[in-house]
């Protein structure tokens, strides 16, 4: 059964390579390279300005609600997405019905929100 | 089902050969070393072509652009200036590593790193061919989808460790705009489950055909639609022009990547390239009948038939070569639309990007979703073109009898 | 060597993680954070039930409704958390006392 | 002998990141760790055989939830007044010495109990004869469409309570009774 899992092996490896790569090309860089800061060069580019204040302040509440119909639309996705992968199935065995008025029923209720 | 590049070689007669020959010099039982070591082959290779297709990316880019723009582009670094971007590489990695003052630390160093890995990541499931995938994970298209979200947190958390303010907004802008465009994303790509049953990539994409009119982008009108809501969407996902609005540099300076600098810029960059490389590759194989061969030549069948005297092994080799040219092929084209797009079309505003989001592709996508679930109920999943060729007939038949 | 225990203890801590974050922080949002920990243990629960005691797909199912369940309950508390903000311009629990009339 | 050293992987990085998650003075950090420690939980889900719920966990909390944490801790950050000063270090609200004494206090019971109570579960279940892993995708949609049906309709009515509900709670005020 180690046998079955082992699809996911190129998955770690691929993560592992991408941090080996950041990380020993730093290093490596950080033999190259000059390292000579100055307090002009460390300050935040603001096109020659001095920075007034963090950048960390308050922001539109309108990226929230972006992300918060995001999310309901993802949770929405993450579930249609095993009931369409046997759709097919269901139609070819001639019971399609049923299951186009729930997924039909899911996706209005979902329009209802985005009409919203 | 579930194939990676290691049952591919298994079906070879060498490789348990092999492996029983390694356990015995070793002592052990091999085959998970064995297993491990061809993984990790195969994903340097990927990653080394990936890299190698970024780098060329930034090239072909400029060079495009140039010809677009009636310019010469690069042209001093090797021939025609291909080495371009060995040059770019090595000055990036000999800049000086700048870490902003008032920067969080530990976040500038993880935001490239989280880019990387999202992009590494999604690069497992891409079908090169039927037999070189990395793995071909059971929930291939949505396992992409939780994968390239991460580039979405890497980017605001980019914005955010730098701690300026056109970083911020970049960011902030970045990530919105990412998460929304996935929404009619994800619609797309249900669309696409719709219509092949089944979520790996191996499934989606034998569920088409070599030809044209058996890809799913002409399977019915709606899914050509949803073909280009996904282009449009993957557009926006790797914030290229003209959604490329959290870089956008006359209003933003360099938005996200401001602050990062040397390697750490050079990091983002690749894992957008290779993104962008990722989701052309994801759109072939979604709608444009991705490795598929016509005539039978992708598995092997058309060799085995007409030149009986090559071996049926090496055939399909043959055949898998064309695979992944074809793919490789599809590929490239949607990336060279894509820069095209880019020099072509000008910038969305930020207010008229988001309505087009949610006021247009997503019901659109909906639309599609809905129109392709009923299409499929109706006619019992047959393609537009199967329908019109048996009308046709039908037609024809008709006639005769007359 | 691996065996419903491993899944069970690792589930088990981290909803002691979950426990001591939600009891240790006076931030709203790091609460938050310790919910989800929680209910992920919840779900894991349910997922190393479903392998290793009957193999039928009821206990997916429910670990699938769990996931949802956090998606929108983080929804709207943080929702909630943002509304909070804007009117006190704090997220302390102690500045929320006054919920509980 | 994958399994065990992917178990041990996800194992890891989902303690360590909840106990990261406890210990960080950063709430942006502690989302990190967050973050670190779904993808752990999902490496678990992998190893299990749930497929399907892995990638689900990898969707909804590394897109949607992780994404929604950072946009709010955005919109309430920031503010440099009283207490509330994140993505600095000193952050008084997250919590004190007392506190966290009362935290392991708390876990401590917790823990006693929880283990006594099921200390004889923790000894039964060996893994000695379980089916291979399965695609669980098809079957959890057969699921979804004949035994839970009610729960699937019923779920996407409370998602979109949870939207309306939200957007309305979080939704600007300043016209007042504005349509939109």
């Amino acid at each position: 059964m180690s046998h079955n899992l082992d699809v996911y092996m190129p998955v770690l490896i691929l993560a592992a390579f991408a941090a080996i790569m950041f990380v020993g090309a730093l290093l490596v860089g950080k033999l190259l390279r000059p390292h000579n800061p100055t307090e002009l060069k460390v300050s935040p580019y603001e096109c020659g300005e001095v920075p007034i204040g963090t950048a960390w302040s308050n922001f539109n509440i309108r990226f929230y609600v972006v992300a918060l119909i995001f999310i309901i639309f993802d949770v929405e996705g993450a579930f249609m997405f095993p009931v369409a992968a046997v759709f097919k199935r269901f139609v070819e065995m001639g019971e399609g019905g049923p299951v186009l008025a729930l997924l039909l029923l899911f996706i209005s209720v979902l329009l209802e929100g985005i009409s919203y | 089902m579930n194939d990676t590049i290691v049952s591919y070689l298994a079906q070879a007669p060498g490789y348990s050969l092999a492996v029983s020959k390694i356990s015995e010099i070793l002592g052990f039982d091999a085959t998970g070393l064995v297993t491990f070591l061809v993984f990790g082959i195969a994903v340097f290779i990927v990653v080394n072509v990936m890299a190698l297709v970024g780098g060329l990316g930034t090239y072909a880019e400029r060079k495009i652009s140039a010809d677009i723009q009636m310019r010469q582009g690069p042209n001093r670094v090797g021939p025609y200036g291909l080495l371009q971007f060995l040059a770019d590489g090595v000055k990036m990695i000999t800049k000086e590593d700048v870490t902003p003052r008032d920067a969080d630390k530990t976040l500038f160093f993880v935001a490239p790193l989280l880019a990387l890995v999202g992009v590494f990541m999604s690069l497992a499931v891409i079908p090169f061919s039927s037999g070189f995938t990395l793995t071909s994970l059971n929930i291939g298209v949505f396992y992409l989808l939780g994968v390239s979200s991460l580039v979405g947190v890497a980017i605001f958390v980019g914005g955010y460790a730098s701690n300026s303010k056109w970083s911020m907004l970049g960011g902030m802008r970045g990530a919105s705009q990412i998460i929304s465009y996935e929404v009619p994303v994800t619609l797309s790509i249900l669309a696409v489950v719709l219509m092949a049953g089944g979520l790996s990539f191996g499934t989606i994409t034998e569920a088409q055909g070599g030809l044209p009119h058996q890809w799913f982008i002409l399977h019915n009108p709606f899914s050509f639609i949803a073909f280009f809501v996904l282009f449009v969407g993957a557009l926006a996902e790797a914030n290229r022009a003209p959604f490329d609005l959290p870089e956008a540099e006359s209003e933003l300076v360099s938005g996200y990547h401001t602050e990062f600098t040397g390697m750490r810029f050079a990091f983002f960059a690749l894992a957008e390239y290779i993104e962008v490389f990722v989701l052309c590759g994801v759109c072939a194989a979604l709608f444009l009948g991705g490795y598929n061969v016509p005539f039978g030549l992708g598995s092997g069948d058309f060799i085995i038939k007409n030149f009986p005297a090559v071996h049926p092994m090496i055939a399909k080799q043959i055949g898998n070569v064309l695979q992944l040219k074809v793919f490789v092929l599809k590929t490239l084209a949607l990336y060279y639309v894509v820069i095209w797009i880019r020099w072509t079309l000008p910038r969305l505003r930020v207010d008229h990007l988001m309505t087009l989001c949610w006021k247009y592709m997503t019901p659109i996508a909906i639309f599609n979703l809905v129109g392709i679930a009923i299409w499929i109920y109706a006619f019992e999943g047959k393609s537009m073109l199967t329908l019109m060729a048996s009308a046709l007939s039908a037609m024809a038949g008709s006639g005769g009898g007359h | 060597m691996i065996s419903l225990s491993s899944y069970l203890i690792v589930s088990f801590a981290l909803f002691l993680c979950g426990i001591v974050v939600i009891i240790a922080r006076k931030n709203i949002i790091a609460m938050l954070l310790g919910m989800e920990l929680i209910l992920n243990a919840g779900a894991l629960n349910f997922a190393a039930y479903t392998r290793f005691v009957n193999q039928n797909l009821d206990g997916h199912v429910m670990s699938l409704f769990i996931i949802i369940i956090a998606a929108a309950e983080a929804a709207v508390g943080l929702a909630i958390v943002i509304r909070f903000f804007q009117i006190k311009e704090s997220i302390h629990i102690d500045d929320a006392v006054e919920l509980q009339s | 002998m994958f399994l065990d050293t992917m178990f041990l992987l996800s194992a890891l990085a989902t303690l360590g990141g909840a106990l990261m998650v406890v210990m960080s003075k950063n709430l942006m950090h502690a989302c990190m760790y967050l973050l670190l420690s779904l993808f752990g939980v999902a490496g678990l889900y992998a190893t299990l055989g749930a497929d399907f719920l892995a990638a689900t966990q990898l969707v909804v909390y590394a897109g949607g939830v992780v994404i929604l944490m950072l946009f709010a801790i955005m919109l309430t950050g920031g503010v440099e007044e009283f207490v509330n000063k994140f993505g600095i270090n000193k952050i008084p609200s997250m919590g004190t010495t007392k506190t966290y004494t009362i935290g392991a206090i708390v876990s401590l019971i917790f823990s006693f109990v929880i283990l006594k109570t099921l200390s004889p579960l923790f000894k039964n279940y060996s893994q000695a004869d379980l089916p291979p892993m399965e695609s669980t995708v098809e079957d959890i949609g057969v699921l979804l469409v004949t035994d839970h049906a009610l729960a699937f309709e019923i779920s996407s009515v409370l998602l979109l309570g949870a939207l309306i509900g939200a957007a309305v709670i979080s939704r600007p005020r300043k016209i007042n009774g504005g349509s939109k």
